[in-house]
């Protein structure tokens, strides 16, 4: 594509519309991270003053690092989210795959049936979900987590998959079955490779709620040994004080790895993958 | 260490005091016993524990909420029955009716802790202004003109947004002087009043009053807000509960004086009544393992030496054991004082009236701030809320 | 035991019958063409006999094995798409690579296949581009070679030369011919080059809206043509069809070739006026506009010229030429 | 692809993960939980009342007032994101898929950032930047002289669920511009090319060419929209309390099954009234779903790229 | 004025160059193609005249209008892609239609161009089929009707043909003859068809590795190559090149058409063996593997058989062979 193309003027509007969406974006972030670094009056005081030396107080880092084993907690918060991200992946991605690429007897039905999870609040199941690791023993372990977490992604996973799925290339797909490619080739070897952008879309909306999540760490793994760092972080909201600039402080550290999971995902966003396949 | 304890409770405020404090006190009394003290959000703590319980993973100590909220989990025989817990003898059957059975022949709770309401107010302001605090409801108004007059401070910090604060801080604080105090409980409990009774209309007009003397935009002005606003000095008056006085000491940290009045009584000479409410007890899980060294322990928090521990550790929040407690925080001595003064009684819609639905608590709430905000009239709240409450409650029909 | 057997096979897309019901079986190690008009269901019959698309009716044998239910990955060919349909992800050499090594075949086996195949299409420059970043004819070339490293008993091509330049489209047919010679390969061709159809093929099937109208070895359909469709079809520049009745002749239309058609300034059987001339240097077409026949088409060897618009006589060789009559079937003397 | 090809088992072992752990988890506790609709508290336990909570919910004027309102509250929800939120994510998505775009990356993960960020940060920024105490929104509507448009908007029974609405499409834009941004990279770049020759530029080529490709990409946004906003419930609880306050302006389905499922304050949670609002909520979005796979994205054209 | 002019234009992707400094004038009405071997840089010259690439150095004037900036929709240009892209969610007629209607184009015109259009190309049966329900050679068509609906000043023509069956080649080819002549639009117009190059340019411009080799009229190329490369390029079947040496000439080489050599069994000047025939029908090539000069290429008018195998002799025609010298540069006399 050309720099001929495009005129300067739509550039620079394009830019000015960017530019001034990423400020409503980031501002709250800004006044986020500004007061975590601030003392509690001077929040209060002046919320969008930066931190001058006389407000600037990391008692908030200081009051989160003391608390219980944040680092324990953050390794907690990781293998979670990474072992639910990778098992909703695959599995979601296998699924789509099947509904997408087979007309079998049933399949807009199990579509649907996928799709019924993202249509009741998983909550609800909860005290059944409970007992039923309960029996098994799971719980205040990750894999309880892992498990809850791995079942409530799916539905979208596979919703959003499937979609893109049918955009590969048919001929694609059978130059592959030609080459004596099984249908398991076939999808580990050429379809997931294609739809790896909508994959890292996949993998950043079930992250980022998993990551969050304070109910299922609550119910099902609270000990120290299995908090997680959102759940850490709940000991600042109190009944009649929030400790706001723990919680601050707390909720800014955990931004960073989402945030670094998600570059690593949008990576996968590359212009074109799919170019050149066929004419 | 043989057995662990785990504590269920809401009080996340608590946690380091639990840890630092008092485990330490009984471990070293006990040993053999660990306890772990495991709170939970307050807003999550009914829904976890219900589902831990109704799973049975939920830990062998349970922080009771006051009334029917633990008297389900008994009836459900989710919690242990404590009634032939020695260290019952040590409460008085007042102490004891948030977590008993209607006709009082069990107790399945330990109680804790109660909170009393009143006002604190910005001893500083108040002289800088050359104010006193106000003894009946037409000095407090003249008060707030005054206060308002001058500007410097917005009289009174209160919100509505979080609905609690004008329930509890507003209509609980002030509605116990017109009702009477428990008299006027009873009686709406007996149905023997009503709540468009004028005993239970007038707080609400007096809430409709305050919103001239509240902060610009009070509608969207939340409970944190609303202590900031007071420890930041910004507000002369903060309509209160008493457990504020452990989080306002470290945030004032000597900017200015509290002073703290109770609720200003309707004429001069007329009887004063506060709301000292019964809000926190401890109790036991009946399909605890470990019942045995829970019950020692439950023992132990029935105990004078943990009741001194407790108030003293969390000023503002009094023991209610018969033991007489020695308090070293002169506003938390303040307020305890009032129970000499004053009337005390709890909370209004607390006992029995919030079994069903509407739920009563929950109505006051949001009639206490459409009635703040000036959306409703106080006649109009107290028509909803009395229809609201015949709606299931028999003796009101 | 035939390499292909189709019976009776037809398909529909929805209600539109693409292929009516083919019959057609293909001796082992022969070559045989698919020939016919755009849209005439060629790619279609290929895909079926792929396993690609679904038979409406009828049965596919491959090797004397019914295959009309087997999976393509179990048919045991290889094919070269139309639309080239390359692994975009991977590189040249890994496009190429893919069914071998999926077939657990040896790293230095696989290497050694794809480099010999790189070779011979001109790739081995090119071999650790991915697809994007290659020119159309390359990235056909790359296509090809995926099909004939596998060297497998049956090959079906998709207009694989088609976007070749002339030079590298000569050298791949005759690369082509070589493979199918040293192979003993089956081979199943879809072209709509005259050229290529008439030098690869032992077999030519001419198709016509989902029909088969002749199968023929390529002289027999060039010399022998059933129908007036084959006669026009087979043949480049197309046949001329002269107004029999014109001429005074029993039949209803006289087919003749372009070569078959004398041209002169001086006189002869039909008169014209040459509106079109197309000078290629080893020879020279004349575009003649006729009153009783339309255009004309006329092929000379070598160079020569007409002044455009000017009048010419035209003398179809009767001797060479073919009569059909009005349904357009062959009238054989 | 083909339909009759003998023994398909890669179906099943295709789909054999995803639903046995799918339905072990998920369905069966779900199912579970709804059944409790069926059922009432009785003196002796649970007993089966058949659709007498049903009965209640839409009966009672008290339960179908408060469903009817969170009702109207979640579709008015519903109908900003629709509004405002898809066509934002779908106007940045196509100013970021331009060739070329210089910063592209960063503007995708800063827009992206404010979908990161769990809940109770959401609720405490804006309501601390909407608050008429601390001075960020009034001092910032002061400095460009619109002083007097402030309102405690989080705070009036007539603004707050807008409000909320909002800062909801505040926070979630990300995920519509994520998932057409992508949908408009698959665009093949000869087909915008040839628009570019054929003048078909800017805002028409948007929607003319690159809308109707994507078209089966905002299909699916929407229904997701549908889906989240009806299920919509931390938001307003962590900034409006399950009371869903003023007055239960911001109440939705998602804050009003809560409250009645797990209770609040002295509320004590009905599971089987809980239920029976899940149950209905079930049906609204299983009703919405229906029609958007039946008959909507059955006459989406997909194209294969 | 010219209606084109590229002045230096160069085209880098990465490091690679891929065209290398042409300089071209094309005059107004004039018919220009490019050929050259695959991946020579043809699409990507024709893509920067569209605008789709930018120029790395160089100019690019328009009906002498600098274009250089200008973005392809400012160009006044149409275009027929390699690759077709066709709008996939838009029916045949409005593929064709959308420019126009873009333009503003009155609705009953925009019918009527659409139509004349689909009619001239065999297309109205298809109009509201969408592109993936048609055949390759179909989509072609519809790619070439969208361009020829708007009648711009200048066309781009990528490859138009490539997936045509031979007679509706034919058919288009002329019809793109008369388009041209009609419109008196300039054309410029890649292919690697020998026929299409010869038969439709005023002036072919011959490209290589990203440079112009000759550009010059069809016959002058085809009679006075400037280079071996050229001489080899133009003309199909290519030109035979003999070892001069061998022959006792002074020059290094000796390009000989395949029509220009002589094939006998009886005798000649040049032994060999034929090594593999293509009869053709009107033609007959003989690939003959000789022991001085490889294998060469005969082209004989009318059907001749020849044993493959046999021996045959070969005779140069002289007074029509061309030399060239080591560096392949052609040796006038
Ligand atoms: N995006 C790209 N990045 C790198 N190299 C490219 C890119 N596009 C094309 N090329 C290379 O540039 C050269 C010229 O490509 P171009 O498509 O212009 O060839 P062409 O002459 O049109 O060939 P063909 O006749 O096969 O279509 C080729 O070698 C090709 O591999
Ligand atoms: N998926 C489809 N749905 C409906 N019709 C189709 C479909 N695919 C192809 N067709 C039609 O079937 C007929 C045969 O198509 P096919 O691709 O086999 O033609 P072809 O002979 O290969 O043509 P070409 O030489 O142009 O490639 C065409 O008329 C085409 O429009
Ligand atoms: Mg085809
Ligand atoms: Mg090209």
């Amino acid at each position: 594509m050309s720099v001929a193309r495009r005129s300067m003027a739509r550039s620079i509007a394009a830019h000015a519309v960017l530019i001034a969406y990423v400020l409503i974006a980031l501002f709250p972030v800004f006044v986020i991270v500004i007061n975590s670094v601030k003392s509690r009056r001077a929040i209060f005081a002046d919320p969008l003053a930066l931190p001058t030396a006389e407000t600037f107080d990391l008692v908030g880092y200081h009051t989160v690092l003391r608390q219980g084993d944040f680092l324990l907690y953050f390794q907690n918060s990781m293998i979670v989210t990474v072992a639910s991200l990778a098992l909703v992946l695959l599995f979601g991605a296998m699924a789509a795959f099947a509904l997408s690429e087979y007309r079998f007897w049933g399949n807009s039905l199990m579509g649907l049936y996928l799709a019924l999870g993202i249509m009741i609040p998983i909550r609800l199941g909860t005290v059944v979900i409970l007992q039923m690791m309960v029996a098994g023993g799971l719980v205040n372990t990750l894999t309880a987590l892992v498990l809850v977490y791995t079942a409530q992604g799916l539905p979208l996973a596979v919703f959003i998959l499937s979609e893109f799925m049918r955009g590969v290339s048919d001929d694609l797909k059978n130059a592959g079955r030609i080459d004596g490619l099984s249908e398991y080739a076939i999808f580990f070897r050429l379809v997931l490779p294609l739809v790896r952008p909508a994959m890292a879309t996949v993998a950043v909306f079930t992250m980022i709620p998993i990551w969050n999540d304070l109910w299922f760490p609550l119910i099902l793994a609270p000990s120290e040994a299995t908090k997680t760092i959102t759940l850490g972080s709940q000991v600042f909201i109190g009944q009649f004080v929030t400790n706001w600039n723990a919680v601050l402080a707390a909720l800014s550290l955990a931004i960073l790895p989402v945030l670094v999971m998600y570059l690593i995902f949008s990576r996968q966003l590359i212009r074109g993958i799919t170019a050149g396949a066929v004419k | 260490q043989d057995v662990t304890l785990t504590i269920e409770s809401w009080r996340n405020d608590d946690l380091q005091i639990w840890q630092d404090t008092i485990i330490p006190a009984f471990e070293a009394a006990n040993p053999g016993i660990g306890v772990v003290f495991a709170p939970t959000a307050p807003a999550e703590y009914n829904a976890i524990l219900n589902s831990k319980l109704d799973a049975g993973s939920a830990g062998d100590l349970i922080t009771c909420r006051p009334f029917d909220a633990s008297l389900e989990l008994f009836n459900s025989d989710k919690l242990a029955d404590l009634t032939d817990l020695a260290a019952m003898e040590n409460f008085s059957d007042v102490a004891k009716s948030a977590w008993q059975t209607d006709d009082g022949a069990s107790t399945f709770c330990v109680p804790l802790a109660s909170v009393i309401h009143g006002f604190m107010y910005n001893r500083t302001a108040f002289d800088e202004l050359g104010l006193e605090p106000p003894a009946t409801m037409d000095e407090f108004y003249t008060l707030l003109d005054a206060i308002q007059e001058d500007g410097t401070y917005i009289p009174m910090a209160m919100g509505s947004a979080d609905q609690w604060e004008a329930a509890t801080m507003g209509y609980q604080n002030i509605g116990p002087t017109f009702w009477k105090g428990e008299e006027g409980r009873r009686a709406l409990i007996a149905g023997e009043q009503s709540l468009t009774d004028e005993g239970w209309v007038e707080p609400f007009r007096h809430l409709a009053r305050w919103g001239a003397y509240l902060g610009e935009g009070f509608e969207a002005q939340t409970y944190p807000d609303s202590q900031n606003l007071f420890t930041l000095g910004r507000a002369a008056i903060y309509p209160a509960g008493s457990w504020e006085i452990g989080v306002f000491t470290p945030q004032i940290d000597g900017a200015f004086e509290m002073g703290a009045f109770p609720p200003p009584v309707m004429a001069e000479g007329g009887t004063c009544y506060i709301s000292d409410h019964t809000d926190i007890a401890l109790g036991l899980n009946a399909a605890s393992p470990n019942a045995d060294a829970a019950r020692t322990f439950l023992e132990w928090v029935g105990s004078a030496e943990f009741a001194t521990l407790y108030a003293n550790a969390l000023p503002g929040f009094f023991s209610l054991n018969s033991a007489p407690v020695e308090m070293e925080d002169p506003l938390a001595q303040e307020f305890v004082g009032w129970r000499e003064s004053c009337e005390p009684t709890i909370r209004s819609t607390y006992q029995i009236l919030s079994r069903g639905t509407p739920n009563l608590e929950n109505e006051t709430w949001n009639a206490s701030a459409n009635v703040l905000a000036g959306t409703e009239t106080p006649e109009d709240a107290a028509a909803r809320l009395q229809e609201g409450l015949a709606s299931w409650y028999e003796p009101q029909q | 035991m035939d390499a292909l057997t189709l019976t009776q096979v037809t398909k529909k897309f929805g209600r539109t019958q693409v292929i009516d019901g083919i019959d057609l079986a293909v001796a082992p190690g022969e070559f045989c063409v698919f020939v016919g008009p755009s849209g005439c269901g060629k790619s279609t019959l290929l895909r079926m006999i792929a396993g690609l698309e679904d038979v409406t009716s009828g049965q596919i044998a491959i090797g004397g094995r019914q295959v009309t239910d087997l999976p393509p990955a179990r048919r045991e060919i290889a094919m070269v798409f139309q639309s080239y349909a390359l692994y975009p992800h991977l590189s040249v050499r890994d496009n190429m690579g893919l069914a071998l090594r999926q077939a657990g075949t040896p790293k230095a086996e696989v290497l050694a296949s794809t480099d010999r195949a790189a070779d011979m299409l001109s790739l081995t420059a090119l071999l650790d581009r991915r697809p994007a970043d290659l020119s159309g004819g390359q990235r056909q070339r790359v296509a090809i070679g995926r099909a004939i490293v596998r060297r497998p008993k049956l090959f079906l091509f998709d207009e694989p030369l088609s976007n070749l330049d002339a030079a590298l489209r000569v050298a791949t047919r005759i690369e082509i011919a070589r493979l199918h010679r040293e192979l003993g390969a089956t081979m199943i061709y879809v072209t709509h080059d005259q050229v290529e159809a008439m030098t690869l093929a032992h077999k030519i099937v001419v198709l016509r809206a989902g029909r088969v109208e002749q199968v023929g070895a390529p002289m027999d359909l060039y010399n022998d043509p059933d129908n007036r469709f084959v006669a026009g079809f087979i043949g480049s520049p197309a046949m001329n069809f002269l107004d029999a009745g014109a001429l005074g002749l029993r039949s209803d239309s006289l087919g003749v070739r372009p070569e078959h058609l004398a041209i002169s300034a001086q006189g002869g059987t039909i008169p014209g006026r040459v509106s079109h001339l197309e000078r290629l240097g080893g020879e020279t077409l004349s575009y003649v506009q006729t009153e009783a026949h339309g255009l004309l088409t006329v092929r000379q060897f070598g160079e020569h010229d007409h002044a455009v618009d000017g009048p010419v006589w035209l003398t179809p060789d009767l001797e060479r030429a073919f009569h059909f009559n009005a349904e357009g079937q062959r009238m054989r003397a | 692809m083909a339909g009759r090809r003998a023994r398909r088992w890669h179906i099943g072992v295709f789909l054999a993960p995803a639903v046995l752990v799918y339905t072990a988890i998920m369905i069966v506790p779900l199912l579970g939980t709804l059944n409790l609709s069926l059922f009432a508290r009785g003196e002796e336990g649970r007993v089966f009342v058949g659709l007498a909570n049903f009965a209640t919910l839409f009966g009672d004027p008290r339960w179908s007032g408060a469903f009817w309102n969170a009702l109207g509250n979640n579709a008015w929800f519903f109908l900003i994101h629709m509004l405002v939120q898809n066509p934002v994510g779908v106007a940045l998505a196509a100013l970021l898929s331009a060739p070329r775009l210089r910063m592209a990356a960063f503007y995708r993960t800063a827009i992206f950032v404010p979908t990161i960020l769990s809940f109770v940060i959401v609720g405490f920024v804006w309501k601390l930047i909407l608050s008429p105490l601390w001075g960020i929104a009034p001092g910032m509507l002061d400095g460009i002289g619109l002083r007097s448009l402030f309102a405690p908007w989080l705070g009036r029974e007539e603004y707050a669920l807008t409000t909320l609405a909002l800062i909801s499409v505040w926070q979630f834009v990300g995920i519509p511009m994520m998932l057409i941004y992508a949908a408009l990279l698959s665009i093949p770049d000869e087909v915008i090319e040839a628009a570019e020759i054929d003048g078909i530029t800017g805002w028409s080529q948007f929607r003319k060419i690159k809308l109707p490709l994507i078209l089966p990409a905002i299909g699916i946004i929407s229904i997701l929209t549908f889906v989240g906003n009806f299920n919509a419930f931390d938001l307003i609880y962590v900034s409006q309390g399950a009371l869903a306050g003023p007055d239960f302006s911001t109440d939705i389905l998602g804050t009003f099954l809560y409250r009645t499922f797990f209770g609040f304050q002295l509320q004590l949670g009905d599971p089987h009234m809980g239920a029976a609002i899940a149950t209905a909520m079930f049906a609204i979005i299983l009703a919405g779903v229906c029609v958007y796979l039946f008959g909507i994205q059955r006459r989406l054209r997909r194209y294969q790229f």
